[in-house]
């Protein structure tokens, strides 16, 4: 009746595209994510150098045309590392986030929509998990199964189920008093189905937005239990890793911290303003959680 | 020299024009009425004079205040102005006043800022604005917050800010749309009253014709952010020398045609029975250890409905007549009592044995946005119910029946395949009433269905819900505070209030002789522009 | 607000029991014999079995268990396996190193934190917010403690104007104290500034777009007036409770930086006792941080309230 | 501006204070800081295998009867002197007189028979408690003169009684050794700032002659990371063994510090299951023989300072034979051999690391080199307390790297429970002849013989004798340069400006 702005809903996947094509942060971050996917795709069939033969007469060798990055205290390329170090840090980021989503998605939503003792108990559950400070417990865990790529996973992934959970539980407590809800209830649509239909498509892009932020924070945190020595083992690289043993030869060669930090940052940077992009474009008024 | 004069006003986004050239004149202490329909730019206008535009607009034009050029003021002049010598009231009451500050910081702050007072001298003032604006001292101290307050004595506060330091012009931008008839009817008396008391020009921003009729001395009536016409109010609403001014006049006093209502059978089960239901909610707890007070929303709520039959349900915000709306469509449980559809007793049934009676009942929601999933297509939409169906139609069919459905309701089957972020809001409540009648159900019970529309597209949805109410035989019951919807389209008028039904018997009965008191405050506080025309002229006599 | 205080009081005392079974639990499972640790590789079987005796290993779990909570409850942290002191000394002697820094973490980022925010939103689109959010996006993609690492190279090893690490303990005096604790709070507070600030604008932003903030403007009152006096207020609780969790993550985040910068503090404390298998160490200041989780969680319950009228019930 | 000036202005402090702290070096510096790297659990060397505890107390707080020098020779502690009877059994160590615990109790023969005794008991809790499985008794004649009468000779008993397990406390105080340790020596305990410092301070009533230094102090500085900045910065002024990793070079070419590469007790080897299949097989212990390159490990796990060994033997010492050359670096050769043991595809195992850098370091270079043979090695890191579990008690392990610090311990492969799971008779013998073998030149015939065995049987996989990589402030004198024992005697420390 006053001239308020049509209300903002999702336009046809089409011009979505387009949107978010315009949209600078997506575009910045999409290209760089797309350019670390690619980094450690191509690190399947082909590397500078074999990481795996350790020339220790090449080693610590400063950036030249030869091994852009230098090499490591093992003579190996860090170009190469970081490269393979790419995939580490994405599995362990994607199958913390994919733990995360897979478990916490359907509590919230379960929880949204029984409500009552099972809400309450969600609730209580996700104070306990967040009342133990996440990096310490990562700790713990990977101190009691040993350190290694899947444990870092599960420390991370644990601490995504929580965080899942609160924004699908958010996320669906505010559409269950929607209208188009109220209509397919008395459609006789049943609560599963409501979920299904109504529910996960609406709250996908909240759901989406949260995935690439608690992806760049999986990378951090990996990055920061290798860095400790608990996560991915040798000789596996890992970003982490690298900078772990290359702080000690800050001194002499600060290339090989350099550049594995540089990736990290590069890295969340993209998925950062990825998410931005995405929460811009998909729903300008959804706040970030954590 | 007038005390407000807009030439040829010009505001646009980017490219876009808003506003083209809008010419505008208010005198001091006189009353104006801004008409016009959603998007029209009746908000802008008044935006432009405050200088409040959103960051993106640009306005070009002449806007002259008391012989300042509004537009070319430096900020500080503009911020002089703001609140003195101009004050504003928004549509929005519940979300017009800061949560965080008391309701007295809030009226004593710009009187403190314009005129240098001390806070003590400041607070008095606030009190006694207050105190006029009819927010007693013993009820509501100055160290009330605004959540403690109730929509319409929110909408109090806005006025006593807006009015604290005796402005020279007042702007009301839709100040009573999101209230009921009732305090509707309070707050223009009160602005009224202030606009004589402090000799004011008003420049009243309204959808609602029959409430500008009431109020102003002129009226402007805009469409696509052009002016239409502008005269003495009177004048231009009886004559209707403007295509779109007639328009607009009899788009809010239409009354679809109907066959009458059908005989009612007696003996014969009623369509809905609704035996003594009760619904208590949870109250909140006073203390640690006391059990908190239920709330009763509804309270011990008989009634009946024939098939065919066209029932309004109307009362204030907050009666209870939409908690009584969502157990009918087993939506949600009474506390106590039954309800009987076709003689089953629904409220008893699990959500599975529920789904004859769902077939036999569907459901038309207020807002044509949020009513439907914005990533379905229509199709999928208006197909929704036939999830209740015994046999699931083929895909072939599905799309059959949806064409059918959007034919009934003057839609083209093709727009089965479009989002309905497409349509226009009358449209999409089309489509709403298509997924409503998809299952040929004998009730559809209509929440609010045409409140959220513009008076011209209002006319031809209660058209269509009378078309579909001869044709199909399906009964209604609405759910409304409008009065004017009621006597359009309904049989039967029951009043609600508080939470019991207080009044029932024929439309026109009801609303031209009401017997309660809850129905005479209806009655009374609702907008009707041949009974304000009819006092205006009488007036002027 | 008694009740309501009640609720949250419960359900932080439910939360700390959990901790407690899930932290002992845990624990229990933890593979690693400390008697083994604490006399080596030459260590005869019988000065095995006595070492485990006097470390009081040999009880079934459930009395020790409930042995640590009683000692718990009475203030007992129990004694250190490695250490062989009293637990409670240990934690004290490092939360004076923990606890400073945290805050001069917190105090730091949100110092800087929350003008840049107001700054950037009222700027909306300009350059200087561009600008600003520009380093915030950068600063919240930047690992601690490869920042720590840069610090300490640029401030330390080039420029020598603090020290790399260590810490003198206060007893050395104020100033060297804080000294020690400059870069590490630097390095844990800048990446959390980052965040903090971007949630900052963005609640400043929403906030801007609420309609009281044009019912002030139409008051006359002027914008820095309104930023300021409307709008902050209310853009405090997405706020606070951003501070809330990071005051958890600061926490954590010591463990790294005080590795790092081999700072005496509780994070080095859990993650040495962790890799030494001293269960009781770690027992105890996992559950200290746990406690002191919640009851900031409770602070920040209560501070909404201060904040926010609407969270606060008349009685 | 004002925001920048008072930038500006804090810099400034900063330079002030830093600029202060130098000028007290123009006065004869009386205090030092030593860096060491892991912190001591406790303090009493009797109930601790760590090094650390040693390394704050060992001739500092506490002495033994005897002690050990910087040259790795026996020379008089609290005994000044002592007499062994001709068939070796009887001790009689002759005391000094006038000595005084720092908490003023006097020392007297009661409490070296107190002492040992207390390391031999049944409840005993000492990491060494082997030192004394030779005694019989002990047996106090005055209060200066003490005997010990032994099972049978033992050739390394006065060398024993100089180690830091052995070291002599007093009744009064031993108890209470692990917070407040009370010895005899130059140094008093002053305070432990857990995780962060212990302090140290002059006793200035030391029986001998008096320290240089009125106050030392060890800080904790926890690895290589910390350390570089620590010691350029100035905060530490010496390491005894410092872990500086590649960072060295930098160090030694800067005049301010002095950097001493100093020889060890401590023998890196590849610790090999030899119960286990197909560790069992000589072949296959010989193919990884040959299949290290001993080159690369150094210099990639030792930044290339440690002594290539061929035997469990420490370079430095006089009984120390080259067998470096027994297997050299062929991986043909082991490839060969590999297929003769019926693995000619090479196999998998595993190998379980502990901490240090020496053994994470060496273990990726080991496994990348034995991946060229065809042994796929997969690492599997722990922490301490997990590798004493699973590989030093429990023996499930394929291969580890670990360094023996212990002085002349070869003694290890003939132990029969010992984690390397060696057995060869040949070996035993010539250990028990050891044993009961008092003559230097025999000892170290029977030593050399010894080496061979285990060179020969590539028990393990002998890597380097670690380094000890010593780096001081240059004003700094009297600190060791090689350790026959990893401590950090500060009594002949004293600063030369």
């Amino acid at each position: 009746m006053s001239e308020v702005p049509v209300p903002h809903e999702a336009p046809p996947p089409a011009s979505l595209l387009r949107q978010a094509f315009a949209n600078r942060s997506f575009l910045t971050g999409f290209v760089i994510t797309a350019l670390i996917a690619a980094m450690a795709l191509a690190s399947f069939v082909w590397t500078p150098f074999d990481i795996t033969h350790l020339i220790v007469a090449d080693r610590m060798k400063a950036p030249s045309w030869q091994h852009p990055f230098g090499t490591d205290h093992f003579g190996r390329d860090i170009l190469s590392m970081i490269m393979i170090g790419s995939r580490n840090s994405i599995a362990v980021a994607v199958v913390a986030v994919g733990i995360g989503m897979a478990v916490g998605v359907p509590l919230g939503c379960w929880a949204a929509a029984r409500g009552g003792w099972v809400d309450e108990a969600l609730m209580r559950f996700n104070d306990v998990v967040f009342a133990f400070p996440a990096l310490l417990s990562a700790v713990m865990i990977t101190a009691i199964f040993g350190p290694g790529a899947v444990n870092a996973i599960v420390a991370i992934g644990i601490f995504n189920v929580p965080v899942f959970a609160r924004v699908a539980r958010a996320g669906a407590l505010s559409l269950w008093p929607r209208e188009y809800v109220l209509a397919a209830r008395a459609a006789g649509k049943g609560k599963v189905l409501i979920t299904l239909e109504h529910i996960l498509p609406n709250i996908a892009s909240m759901l989406l937005v949260q995935g690439t932020i608690q992806f760049a924070l999986g990378i951090l945190a990996e990055a920061g239990l290798s860095y400790l020595g608990l996560g991915a083992q040798p000789p596996m690289p890992s970003w982490g890793r690298m900078l772990f043993d290359a702080q000690t030869r800050m001194m002499v060669a600060p290339y090989q911290a350099i550049f594995p930090g540089l990736a990290i940052v590069v890295t969340v940077l993209g998925l950062n303003l990825l998410g931005d992009g995405l929460r811009d474009v998909l729903d300008p008024r959804l706040r970030r959680e954590r | 020299m007038s005390l407000l004069e807009i030439e040829k006003l010009t505001v646009s986004i980017g490219r876009t024009p808003i506003l083209k050239g809008v010419d505008l004149s208010i005198e001091e202490g006189e009353v104006l009425g801004l008409v016009g329909e959603s998007g029209s730019g009746k908000s802008m206008t008044a935006l432009t004079v405050m200088r409040l535009l959103p960051h993106a607009m640009r306005a070009a034009g002449r806007v002259t205040f008391d012989g300042i050029d509004i537009l070319a003021a430096p900020e500080a002049a503009m911020n002089r102005l703001r609140g003195d010598d101009i004050g504003m009231v928004f549509q929005e009451p519940m979300t017009a006043l800061n949560p965080v500050k008391t309701i007295g910081e809030q009226v004593a702050e710009g009187i403190r800022w314009h005129t240098g007072a001390s806070r003590a001298e400041a607070e008095e003032t606030a009190r006694k604005i207050l105190d006029r604006v009819g927010l007693p001292a013993q009820k509501f101290p100055l160290s009330r917050f605004p959540h403690e307050l109730s929509g319409g004595q929110r909408q109090r506060v806005v006025i006593a800010i807006a009015c604290a330091l005796k402005p020279k012009l007042l702007i009301a931008d839709e100040p009573t749309t999101a209230l009921d008839v009732v305090l509707q009817a309070q707050i223009l008396d009160l602005l009224r009253d202030l606009v004589d008391e402090r000799r004011m020009g008003l420049l009243l921003i309204s959808h609602d014709l029959a409430v500008v009729a009431d109020m102003a001395d002129r009226i402007t009536v805009m469409r696509h952010g052009e002016v239409m016409e502008t005269g003495e109010t009177g004048r231009t609403l009886t004559e209707q020398a403007h295509p779109y001014t007639r328009q607009l006049a009899r788009a809010s006093t239409h009354v679809p045609a109907r066959a009458g209502p059908p005989a009612p059978e007696t003996g014969k089960t009623p369509l809905l029975e609704v035996a003594s239901v009760v619904k208590d909610y949870a109250g909140r707890r006073a203390s640690l250890f006391a059990r908190p007070a239920p709330f009763r929303a509804v309270d011990d709520v008989s009634f009946a409905l024939g098939e065919g039959q066209s029932v309004a349900l109307v009362g204030r915000s907050g009666c209870g007549k939409s908690t009584l709306a969502r157990m009918i469509l087993a939506l949600d449980r009474p506390t106590g009592g039954a309800i009987r559809l076709d003689g089953i007793e629904v409220n008893a049934l699990a959500e599975a044995a529920l789904k004859p009676s769902r077939r036999k009942m569907q459901v038309v929601f207020q807002d044509p946005y949020g009513s439907f999933d914005p990533r379905h297509k229509v199709e999928r939409l208006v197909a929704e119910p036939l999830h209740l169906m015994e046999k699931q139609p083929s895909a072939a069919e599905r799309r059959d029946m949806v064409a059918a459905a959007l034919a009934e309701v003057g839609l083209a089957p093709k727009d089965m395949d479009k989002y309905p972020h497409e349509f226009s809001g009358g449209q999409r409540q089309r489509i709403s009433i298509a997924r409503a009648i998809i299952t040929r159900p004998k009730l559809v019970v209509a929440d609010e269905p045409v409140s959220a529309l513009d008076v011209s597209i209002r006319a031809q949805i209660l058209d269509l819900f009378a078309d579909l109410n001869g044709r199909l035989g399906v009964a209604y019951l609405f759910i409304t505070h409008d009065l004017t919807v009621a006597r359009a389209i309904t049989d039967q008028v029951m009043v609600m209030h508080d939470g019991r039904i207080v009044e029932r018997g024929r439309t026109a009965e009801v609303l031209d002789n009401p017997q309660s008191d809850a129905a005479k405050a209806l009655v009374e506080a609702a907008p009707d522009l041949s009974r304000a025309l009819a006092r205006r002229l009488a007036g002027r006599e | 607000m008694i009740a309501f205080l009640a609720k949250r009081i419960g359900i932080g005392a439910i939360t700390l029991i959990v901790a407690s079974i899930v932290v002992f639990a845990v624990l229990e499972i933890l593979p690693g014999d400390p008697a083994l640790l604490m006399l080596g590789m030459n260590a005869t079987p019988e000065a095995l079995a006595a070492m485990r005796e006097q470390m009081g290993l040999n009880e079934p779990v459930p009395v020790r268990y409930l042995g640590w909570i009683a000692g718990l409850l009475a203030g007992d942290f129990g004694r250190s396996f490695t250490y062989s002191s009293p637990v409670i000394d240990l934690i004290l002697e490092r939360v004076v190193v923990s606890l400073p820094l945290a805050l001069i973490a917190l105090t730091l980022s949100t110092a800087i934190a929350i003008p840049v925010g107001i700054f950037s939103a009222a700027r909306r689109g300009r350059a200087g917010d561009t600008v600003s959010m520009g380093v915030a996006q950068l600063g919240v993609a930047v690992p601690n403690f490869w920042f720590a690492l840069l610090l300490v190279y640029v401030f330390a090893v080039w420029l020598r104007l603090l020290p790399a690490g260590g810490f003198p303990g206060w007893g050395a005096g104020v100033w060297p104290g804080l000294k020690a604790l400059i870069l590490p709070a630097v390095a844990l507070a800048l990446p959390q500034a980052a965040i903090l600030a971007r949630v900052t604008r963005s609640a400043m932003l929403e906030v801007l777009g609420e309609d009281y903030i044009r019912t002030a403007r139409a008051k006359g009152m002027p914008r820095r007036y309104v930023l300021w006096r409307h709008a902050l207020r209310n853009a405090m609780i997405p706020v606070l409770t951003i501070m809330g969790l990071q005051f958890s993550f600061l926490l954590a985040g010591t463990i790294i930086i005080e590795n790092v910068f081999y700072l005496p503090g509780l994070g080095r404390l859990v993650f040495q006792a962790i890799t030494q298998r001293d269960l009781i160490v770690v027992e105890g200041v996992v559950m200290l941080l746990v406690a002191s989780v919640v009851v900031v969680n409770l602070i920040v319950d209560i501070l909404y309230a201060v904040v926010d009228p609407r969270l606060r019930i008349r009685a | 501006m004002k925001p920048f000036k008072s930038v500006l202005a804090a810099a400034a402090l900063a330079l002030a204070f830093s600029a202060a702290a130098p000028m007290s070096a123009y006065a004869q510096r009386t205090d030092v800081v030593i860096g060491m790297v892991l912190e001591p659990p406790h303090l009493d060397p009797t109930a601790g295998a760590a090094a650390a505890i040693k390394e704050v107390g060992y001739a500092n707080i506490f002495e033994g009867i005897t002690r050990i020098g910087p040259d790795g020779q026996v020379q008089p502690g609290l005994a000044e002197s002592w007499e062994i009877s001709d068939d070796g059994k009887v001790y009689t160590f002759k005391l000094r007189t006038g000595v005084e615990f720092h908490d003023g109790t006097p020392f007297s023969a009661d409490d070296v028979k107190f002492s040992i005794e207390r390391a031999m008991a049944e409840d005993s809790v000492n990491p060494q408690k082997g030192l004394y499985s030779a005694v019989e008794k002990v047996e106090v004649v005055d209060p200066a003169t003490v005997v010990v009468t032994l099972k049978h000779p033992q050739g390394a008993f006065l060398w024993n009684m100089g180690w830091g397990e052995a070291a002599i406390v007093s009744p009064a105080s031993a108890d209470n050794n692990k917070e407040h340790p009370v010895g005899t020596g130059p140094f008093k305990f002053e305070s432990w700032a857990k995780g962060s410092s212990i302090k140290l301070v002059k006793n200035p009533d030391y029986w001998g002659e008096p320290v240089a230094l009125e106050r030392a102090e060890f800080r904790i500085v926890p690895d290589a990371a910390a350390a570089i900045p620590a010691l350029l910065s100035g905060d530490v002024h010496a390491f005894s063994n410092m872990p500086a990793g590649d960072a060295l070079p930098q160090i030694q070419g800067d005049p301010r510090f002095k950097v001493v590469i100093g020889s060890t007790e401590g023998e890196t080897v590849l610790s090999t299951n030899n119960k286990k299949e197909p560790f069992d097989k000589l072949q296959v212990r010989q193919a990884i023989a040959h299949a290290l390159n001993r080159d690369e490990i150094i210099a990639g796990a030792s930044a290339g300072l440690g002594v290539p060994i061929g035997s469990h033997f420490a370079p430095h010492h006089p009984a120390y034979v080259d067998l470096t050359g027994t297997y050299p670096y062929d991986p043909n050769r082991a490839k060969e051999l590999l297929a003769e043991a019926g693995l000619p595809d090479g196999f998998s195992a595993t190998l379980k690391l502990p901490p240090p850098p020496y053994a994470r370091q060496g273990g990726e270079i080991i496994a990348s080199q034995l991946r060229q043979v065809g042994i796929n090695l997969e690492i599997i890191p722990l922490e301490w307390a997990d590798w004493l579990e699973q590989v030093f008690k429990g023996k499930d392990y394929d291969l580890s790297i670990v360094s023996h610090v212990e002085p002349m311990d070869i003694g290890i492969y003939a132990r029969p429970d010992y984690y390397f799971q060696y057995q060869n008779p040949e070996f035993n013998a010539v250990m028990e002849e050891l044993e009961v073998t008092a003559d230097e030149a025999t000892r170290n015939e029977l030593y050399g013989k010894a080496q061979r065995i285990l060179a020969e049987d590539a028990a393990v996989g002998f890597l380097f004798q670690m380094p000890k990589v010593g780096v001081w402030d240059a004003r700094l004198e009297g600190m060791w340069e090689n350790w026959p024992l990893s401590v950090a005697d500060l009594t002949k420390v004293h600063w030369t400006e």
